[in-house]
């Protein structure tokens, strides 16, 4: 019977209890899960995805849900058809961790911080499959090995906060593994990592389901991920099923309008090839799109040489600093006005760290950076308070970088209070005219940045950027944590914008497509140093480093057709950029390959 | 409820960015006119029920106390003494004490001392542990040796203290205001600077953390001088801690004065505080039970509405909660 | 952690003796006067020479700098020689109070067991009761047992002890006659019957002191609970198929303990330091009772060494939670 | 018989921190001592000099003090040994007198040896006291719970400097006394059990003391009178209803019982006001502006209803006293009488001196035009403060002011030259507080109204003329008392020097006050004696059967 689904999500609704009222989380879903399939549940943050699946769980009502109405019918391991939604908690428990299991969105916070991976993968073993002790550790290590993950037996002692993201992420799956469930639940298991690391959990997850045969529900909002993965794909919006079809169809032909907006959002690797210029994307729906190519001009405006900048580690019995944390080792480039200088690579290569020490938000310990004429390494902290009119900075992430505790209007007023550059009802004015540049209603200027969702909350930080009327915005990670539409019109605003007020961006990313999208110029970082530099085109078109053409590699192509395997991943785990304090690095020497095209001759480490 | 109507996916295809996150409710709230700060304080702290009752409760013990001799305008320190030790009734509803002063002109005495002590003294509190905490967490060059103060501070004891400054400033705050004043000064800067310690801890530690996030440095990066950084970006965020250590601080006053006068220290004893009545009214536990009955009562009345008051608060302050 | 540890125990030194200095300086300030407990039919004669027999007659620097030797060289000496039976401090001054012409440390020493006892005994069910209260508070938060335990905490914290014990005793002793209002600090538990006695005795004290300390840690509890029951792990411990059983207890009892044991922690030196009020008030007569009386009695070199003592236990233990911090949560690394 | 009767526990509110009278001079330390250690002779509840380890009471007629009242011989009952067995010897009395005349001894008695220039010992059962003045009333030394014999063998090593050195002796003297000291520990409790080498082979009747110290006065008496875990509480300063109530739990008895303690209200003869320069205020320099006015001082005192404020403050332990030195009873003047409340009469006194009150604000001017205003301090201690708001009332009904301040017991006697706050400097018109003396012979407590007495810059502010009383005839009459004999004779001139403080307002004398300890009713023998240590007896304390 393998024509019979495993999972049959029948009318689901699920209502929670909030202070105000009862909120519906999700309101009408029906979609089955056949064995040995992958089903991929797409659609915008709070489009209710993971309440699906965390009612199929039984999850939502420790959360303060409840299922009001549906049928969860699950195909138990013995053959008999369950209805989830009304079982009892305590053979709920049964079911949870042994016939179906579930991978969260966070692998930082998913795991327990106090245990160890060991005992946290043993423990479902033990309660579900009766194991004792030794045997569970045994499975626990081959589980390890099985996701790959390197000295597995070292790792059984290790508390979650000594892995890196990635081999969290695969604790997870591998928790999420144990009892070999019939139906595995994936919750945006990529979203928070890298690319290469993303490549490599979804090639995993790819080969496990293949080997075990186990049905997956794959939850995510990037199109590229549903491309690679999904053999059938569900649309979300707005707590309803708009849509559903297999892989091909939805990406092929999409008939409800929010697909096809969606799958318009995503920029596709590969899409700007034999365009010049960086273009605002086409976006469904929105009339009178200006999407005319962003030329810029030719005038040097930031030139930054031998940039190096050090963290120290303090240790021993004095606090002296024993080493330190090579981030950004002399790095040097320049922006030209009106463009834009992306760099791409891993968490950790020191592309944040660049970027602010370029306004000297950490003290870089040596190099030159000139903006404008202006040498910004050697001004006094008055002067470089002046200096940073001209150059402002966009943070990673909206949650973070707006102050919860004040109004969005007191926000974005506070650069030109700082600089006295107006007050009263001009200062009013201003903001609003900024909101309306950002395209924000004037009326969410009395708002706080909680009642904001994440793309608007960026565009007020846009706003609070562009306040002093900068040549200068670095952009670090700016759309990383946006929904694909959200991170669409955020792209086009940041064009719109650098075409009408000739901004320069330094547009710190690790998304090649987004990258691709906006970039004149491309830099890729490697352990602190810029390994691949040169325009966008030649560096997409003709990666020489090796690192760079890995990271391509990785880049999962929002096209069924083009699904990488694991094969074509060979990443090694980046080295520590932990040296001891009289570690003298070589200094940068590049090789011209083509004309604007340097390649890093010095060992990257790579 | 009525979703659908509200889930009706909008011709501008631009979803998630004129929408919230939230599904369903918040959808309403982008069509209401934005309100004022404190009205959405006010707002969110009428529904909570234990914050409303702990509210109301905390105005009308003050107001009874401060106003109340308005009406019940007895003399609390006049001697009747053939009315000695009578039980509640009409002319003296808390009865009377041992010199047939009314119980109840001393109650409400005794409550403007004690809640003033309570407040002042947590303000002060309040005031020294915040600044120590945020400038601590703030600038780490001065983390360790105030670290080290507030050590010493919660190795100082209380009752020495007391004394010294007794000693030292007793005569020039008698002298500059006046001999219930000056002790009332004494009593209460004792009872604040022994006690901002936890509050300076606290606070230290959430500015560390608050320093490290993200829209510190956007407001670095905005030019934002370290004084405004502080003021108007730590410090509504230490907000909610700040609240709970004050209405936590204004019980510990109350308590931590009555303690003093059981030790002889406090208040002189023709001076009528809650903490004091209480004390002196356990001596006749037996006899006249009311009367120790009333400032008791008195005592963890307020404890418990300030308590609550706390909570409230501290929830209506946050804009996060707020929103839910 | 080893160094971090050493680090901050010779840190502790300079800040050590910088707090005895102001202590000392504190108490020197301080009216009051070793005399003035001597009735009134001594003469002032009298008086003088008794004050001059005290040492009283030297100047400040002297009396501090002898102070410290005698603390810090000799009293470490009569410890060894208690345990070891040398004589290292044969013949030397300790420090000797004013009030009982005694070494002040033989009678701190002869203070603790009851302080340990009443206060140690208090802290241990205080905890004892409050984790359990706290952890139901915050899992069924909201719900009527949490309402009513944050009433009763309340309401605990804000009773002052003079008060509830005097009432405990009227209608324990008084009224139900089943306890003594009066501890017993003769009392040498070695049978069955004593060990009763010791326990009658100790109920009340116990009762007074357990139900402040209840009252607060209760609240940190809860609220530390309350922290952890909404984090990811939580619900990851859920989708493994935990009984909510080991959710609670294991997974977010062991993260909520870590705050927790810090404050517990934190909370110790206030044990060795006595509980001043519910010592007088059921004439337990241990460290707080000490304190109060060298203070009323103006014993200078007992209040000194008795708040220097607990200055040192509050610099240690905070060290101690760091440190206990640091090995509860494996996140924290000091070096 | 010795040791039948089990334990007798006892309760002292404030405890005992040493067990050396000589280095305390505490009531709490003599009276916790005296159970171990005795003196030669001791007062009884009367106040009558009863031998105690003599055979009798040396007098000028008995031939044991001399004609010219320079000396006193004592003879010891032969014998009498130590607790330890060693025989008691006059040498050990030597002993005493040269530990406590030390001058670097600090002891707290020095008083009770004031005159005495030489101890000797002609034989191991005498001791000669030589005086080096006529001394009338030669029994200071060694006569009273403050001044016992301490053995001279056990504190040989512990004179002078060396004094507090000796701790192992100061908690556990070797004494004569019924009980010897098993364990001590200082400002908690004493364990004690009988002397078996006691004098008395029958006594004492109980074979273990518990004396636990500490607390509070409430505390102490609820143990004995209503849970009835204490056999005897002393002092119990407490409000008279609560006596009353803890007298009905039925397990004890309150005793009361009355020494010389007078509360009374001192008048500075000087000026305090704070605008005269540091160094003058409160000195015979600038005398006070009207309180040395009969009319004022007379009208303040008829003011004041006493009876009332015994009944409020002290109850049975309080009698209406208009004396200085109200006891013993023979030398309580009967001069004045003031048991009741005159307040018109003192209006009319006041209105007829020339104090009227010209701007109608309810407070009289002095003629001079100067309110009359009072600051009226004391120490801290509930029922003062009770007196305070009382008197204050009274006061303000007459038309006079008053400020009430008090002060931290410790600062107010602490005697620090330093403090603007202590008694002795008097930085105030009136103050309150209580004073007695040790024994029957007022001499020595008389001499506080003299006027070189008076504290002054000069005397670092010491001295115990606090009112700084200065009366000639008041002078002479006491230089005739010193040189005086013969008990009714020095009874004669103690009445007076009492008469001339009161009648020319050195002071306002408020309430006699006694002492009220209570005895569990199961406990037999106690005689409540306040000239001596309470525990005076008690060898003779035994459990009462059947009740
Ligand atoms: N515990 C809760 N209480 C109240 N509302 C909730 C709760 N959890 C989810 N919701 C609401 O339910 C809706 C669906 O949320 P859900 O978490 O399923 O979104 P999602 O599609 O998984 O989004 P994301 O991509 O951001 O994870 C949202 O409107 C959310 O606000
Ligand atoms: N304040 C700091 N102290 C010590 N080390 C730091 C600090 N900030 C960054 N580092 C280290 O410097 C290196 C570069 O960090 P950086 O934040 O610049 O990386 P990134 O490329 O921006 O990574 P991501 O994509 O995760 O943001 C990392 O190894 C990081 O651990
Ligand atoms: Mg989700
Ligand atoms: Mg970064
Ligand atoms: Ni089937």
């Amino acid at each position: 019977m393998l024509d019979h689904p495993i999972a049959e999500i029948r009318k689901l609704r699920v209502e929670f209890q909030t202070k105000d009222g009862p909120v519906v989380g999700v309101e009408d879903v029906s979609f089955d899960v056949y064995p040995g399939e992958t089903v991929c549940i797409v659609g915008e943050s709070g489009s209710g995805k993971s309440v699906s699946s965390l009612s199929l769980m039984r999850l939502v009502e420790f959360g303060g849900g409840k299922i009001a109405n549906g049928e969860l019918l699950f195909d138990r391991r013995d053959g008999h058809e369950t209805n989830l939604a009304d079982l009892d908690q305590d053979l709920m428990k049964r079911i949870r961790g042994n016939e179906i299991g579930m991978i969260f969105q966070e692998p930082m916070t998913a795991l327990n911080p106090v245990f160890t991976v060991g005992r946290q993968l043993t423990e479902g073993l033990r309660v579900h499959m009766n194991m004792n002790r030794a045997a569970a550790e045994a499975r626990a290590l081959e589980l390890l090995r099985q996701v790959r993950i390197p000295e597995p037996e070292r790792r059984l002692k290790q508390y979650p906060h000594e892995l890196s993201g990635g081999m969290r992420q695969r604790v997870v799956i591998a928790m999420a593994m144990a009892c070999e469930p019939r139906l595995l639940i994936a919750d945006e298991p990529t979203t928070a990592l890298d690319v290469t690391i993303q490549a490599e959990i979804l090639a995993l997850m790819d080969r496990l389901k293949r080997e075990t045969g186990t049905a997956v529900m794959f939850i995510t909002h990037d199109m590229a991920v549903v491309a690679q993965m999904a053999d059938r794909v569900v649309v979300m919006y707005r707590g309803n099923k708009v849509e559903e079809g297999p892989v091909e169809q939805i990406f092929e032909n999409p008939t409800h309008d929010y697909t096809k907006s969606l799958l318009a959002a995503v920029p596709k690797l590969g899409e700007m090839r034999d365009k010049p210029c960086p273009e605002p994307m086409r976006l469904l729906g929105v009339e009178g799109q200006n999407l005319k190519p962003v030329p810029g001009t030719q005038e040097v405006l930031l030139r930054v040489k031998g940039l190096t900048t050090r963290f120290p580690v303090k240790g021993g019995f004095l606090r002296r600093t024993v080493a330190n944390v090579h981030a950004v080792e002399d790095v040097s480039f320049t922006i030209n006005r009106g463009q834009t200088l992306s760099l791409v690579g891993e968490s950790g290569c020191g592309k944040s760290t660049a970027g602010r020490s370029i306004l000297r938000l950490v003290e870089p310990l040596a190099g030159e950076v000139d903006l404008d004429g202006l040498d910004i390494m050697k001004l006094d902290s008055s002067g470089l308070r002046r200096a940073r009119l001209d150059m402002q900075m966009i943070f990673q992430d909206p949650f973070a970088s707006l102050n919860p505790k004040m109004k969005l209007e007191e926000q974005v007023a506070e650069p030109m209070r700082n600089y006295g550059i107006a007050s009263g009802s001009e200062l009013q004015d201003r903001v609003a005219n900024l909101f309306d540049r950002v395209h924000l209603p004037r009326s969410f200027m009395r708002r706080y940045p909680h009642e904001m969702s994440g793309g608007q909350r960026q565009r007020i930080a846009i706003a609070r950027a562009l306040a002093l009327n900068p040549k200068l915005i670095v952009s670090d990670e700016a759309v990383s944590a946006l929904d694909v539409s959200v991170q669409a019109q955020v792209l086009n605003l940041m064009m719109e914008l650098q075409a009408e007020l000739g901004l320069s961006y330094l547009f710190i990313s690790h998304d090649m497509a987004v990258v691709e999208r906006v970039s004149h110029y491309v830099g890729v970082m490697y352990l602190g140093r810029i390994v691949e530099m040169g325009p966008r085109a030649r560096i997409f078109e003709n990666p020489q480093h090796p690192y760079t053409q890995a990271l391509m590699a990785a880049v999962p192509i929002a096209d069924p057709h083009k699904r990488k395997s694991e094969k074509d991943l060979n990443f090694k785990p980046i080295p520590s950029p932990i040296h001891p304090t009289d570690h003298e690095p070589e200094p940068s020497r590049y090789d011209e390959v083509e004309p604007g095209h340097f390649i890093l001759l010095t060992d990257s480490g790579y | 409820m009525t979703d659908k109507d509200r889930l009706v996916p909008d011709e501008g295809l631009a979803p998630a960015s004129t929408a919230l996150p939230g599904a369903a409710g918040p959808l309403e709230e982008l069509t209401q006119p934005p309100r004022s700060q404190w009205l959405d304080v006010w707002d969110q702290f009428k529904t909570h029920r234990g914050a409303l009752i702990g509210g109301i409760l905390f105005v009308a013990i003050v107001a009874s106390v401060y106003l109340g001799p308005f009406v019940w305008d007895i003399d609390p320190t006049k001697i009747n003494i053939r009315a000695r030790n009578e039980g509640p009734s009409l002319a003296h509803p808390f009865g009377t004490d041992q010199l047939g002063r009314d119980m109840l002109a001393r109650m409400m005495a005794g409550g403007q001392t004690s809640v003033s002590v309570g407040i002042t003294a947590m303000l002060l509190a309040l005031i020294l542990g915040s600044f120590i905490g945020v400038v601590a967490g703030f600038f780490r060059r001065l983390d360790g040796p105030l670290m080290r103060l507030t050590d010493l501070f919660l190795a100082l004891p209380l009752l020495p203290l007391l004394l010294v400054m007794m000693l030292l400033f007793r005569e020039p705050l008698n002298a500059a205001f006046g001999l219930e004043q000056g002790i009332f000064i004494l009593i209460v800067a004792s009872i604040g600077i022994t006690s901002w310690m936890p509050t300076a801890r606290i606070v230290r530690g959430d500015v560390l953390a608050l320093k490290e996030r993200e829209f510190v440095l956007a407001a670095r990066s905005i030019g934002t001088t370290n004084t405004r950084i502080i003021t108007r970006h730590i410090l509504p965020n230490v907000l909610s801690p700040i609240m709970v250590s004050a209405t936590l601080g204004i019980a510990t006053a109350i308590i931590t004065e009555s303690a003093l006068s059981f030790l002889g220290l406090g208040f002189p004893p023709d001076f009528p505080t809650w903490g004091r009545l209480l004390f002196d009214a356990t001596d006749y536990l037996q006899q006249y039970p009311e009367r120790v009955f009333w400032p008791g009562m008195a005592i963890s009345l307020t404890v418990l509405s300030v308590n609550y008051l706390g909570d409230g608060l501290r929830d209506a302050l946050d804009p996060r909660i707020r929103g839910r | 952690m080893l160094t971090f540890t050493i680090r901050r125990l010779i840190l502790a030194v300079p800040t050590l003796i910088f707090i005895s200095l102001v202590i000392f300086l504190l108490l020197e300030l301080a009216p009051g006067d070793p005399m003035a407990q001597v009735p009134l039919t001594v003469p002032p004669e009298v008086k003088e020479k008794m004050r001059e027999a005290l040492g009283l007659g030297e100047p400040m620097h002297i009396r501090f700098w002898k102070w410290i030797v005698q603390f810090f060289w000799i009293e470490p000496q009569v410890l060894i020689d208690h345990y070891l039976g040398t004589s290292f401090s044969q013949g030397d001054l300790r420090v000797i109070s004013w009030q009982t012409r005694s070494p002040v440390m033989d009678i701190v020493v002869q203070r603790m067991p009851q302080t340990l006892w009443v206060v140690g005994t208090a802290y241990v069910v205080a905890i004892v009761i409050a984790l359990p209260i706290g952890i139901y508070s915050a899992y069924r938060q909201y719900s009527w047992f949490d309402q009513m335990g944050t009433f009763v905490s309340m309401v605990g914290f804000s009773v002052p002890p003079f008060f509830s014990g005097v009432l405990v005793i009227v209608i324990f002793s008084v009224q139900l006659g089943w306890f003594p209002s009066i501890y017993d600090t003769t009392l040498v538990v070695d049978s069955w019957d004593s060990f009763v006695k010791q326990l009658q005795q100790m109920i009340m004290p116990v009762m007074v002191l357990a139900l402040q300390i209840t009252a607060q840690l209760s609240r940190f509890m809860r609220a530390s609970m309350l922290d952890n029951l909404n984090q990811d792990y939580v619900r990851t411990a859920r989708a493994k198929g935990m009984s909510e059983y080991v959710v609670v207890m294991v997974h977010v009892l062991r993260n909520s303990m870590i705050p927790v044991v810090t404050v517990i922690a934190l909370g110790i030196p206030a044990i060795f330091g006595g509980a001043i009020i519910t010592e007088q008030v059921f004439k337990v007569n241990g460290i707080g009772q000490l304190l109060i009386g060298a203070i009323q009695a103006n014993d200078l070199p007992m209040v000194q060494t008795l708040t220097f003592i607990f200055a040192v236990l509050i610099v240690l233990f905070n060290l101690i939670a760091d440190v206990l911090y640091g090995i509860l949560d494996p996140r924290i690394r000091y070096d | 018989e010795r040791g039948s009767d089990g334990q007798v526990s006892i309760i002292y509110w404030q405890a005992p921190s040493i067990l050396n009278p000589f280095l305390s001079g505490g009531t709490k330390e003599s009276e916790s001592s005296s159970l171990v250690i005795e003196p030669l002779a001791r007062y009884d509840q009367d106040g009558n000099l009863v031998p105690w380890l003599v055979e009798e009471i040396p007098t000028v007629e008995n031939g044991g003090v001399s004609e010219d009242l320079t000396s006193i011989a004592w003879k010891i009952t032969p014998g009498l040994v130590w607790s330890d067995g060693t025989p008691f010897t006059s040498a050990d009395v030597k002993f005493t007198a040269d530990y406590c005349m030390h001058p670097e001894g600090g002891c707290a008695q020095l008083t009770k040896f004031e005159g005495v220039t030489s101890v000797e010992t002609p034989d191991e059962q005498t001791v000669k006291v030589t005086f080096e003045k006529p001394t009338p009333f030669p029994y200071g030394p060694f006569v009273g719970a403050e001044s016992p014999i301490i053995q001279a063998a056990q504190f040989a090593d512990c004179l002078g400097a060396r004094a507090p050195e000796c701790t192992e002796q100061n908690f556990n003297p070797i004494g004569t006394g019924p009980f010897v000291v098993d364990e001590f520990k200082p400002n908690d409790v004493i364990t004690m059990s009988a002397n078996p080498n006691y004098r008395d082979p029958d006594k004492p009747a109980f074979a273990k003391v518990l004396f636990k110290g500490g607390g509070d006065a409430t505390a102490a008496g609820r143990a004995v009178m209503e849970t009835g875990e204490f056999d005897y509480a002393w002092n119990l300063q407490l409000a008279p209803d609560v006596i009353a109530q803890m007298q009905e739990g039925g397990k004890g008895t309150p005793v009361a019982g009355f020494g010389p303690l007078v509360e009374r209200i001192m008048l500075n003869q000087t000026d305090a006001s704070p605008d005269l320069p540091e160094g003058e205020r409160s000195t015979a320099k600038h005398p006070h502006p009207f309180l040395k006015d009969p009319a004022v001082y007379k009208a303040l005192s008829m003011a004041i209803d006493r009876p009332l404020l015994v009944e409020i403050g002290y109850g049975q332990a309080g009698k209406v006293t208009c004396n200085w030195v109200p006891a013993p009873a023979a030398v309580n003047s009967d001069t004045f009488t003031c048991d009741t409340q005159d307040i018109e009469g003192a209006k009319a006194m006041l209105e007829e001196a020339g104090y009227t009150d010209t701007n109608g604000d309810g407070i009289r001017e002095t003629p001079d035009g100067e309110p009359m205003k009072l600051v009226y301090q004391t120490s801290t201690n509930a029922v003062r403060q009770d007196f305070q708001a009382l008197i204050k009332e009274w006061w303000r009904e007459i038309g006079v002011d008053s400020e009430l301040r008090n002060i931290n017991a410790s600062v107010f006697f602490g005697g620090d030259p330093g403090s603007p706050d202590t008694f002795q400097k008097f930085y105030a018109d009136v103050e309150m507080y209580a004073n007695t003396f040790n024994g029957t012979d007022p001499q020595s407590y008389l001499g506080n109204g003299l006027c070189d007495k008076a504290p002054r810059p000069e005397t670092q502010w010491q001295g115990e003329n606090i009112s700084r009383f200065c009366n000639e005839e008041f002078d002479a009459l006491h230089a005739e008392l010193t040189k005086t004999a013969g008990a009714e004779a020095r009874a004669e001139i103690a009445k007076r020097l009492n008469d001339i403080m009161v009648e020319n307002g050195g002071m306002i004398p408020l309430v006699h006050r006694g002492r009220l300890s209570a005895h569990a009713n199961t406990l037999g023998g106690v005689i409540l004696n306040v000239w001596d240590s309470e525990l005076w007896n008690a060898a003779d304390w035994y459990r009462k059967e059947g009740s």
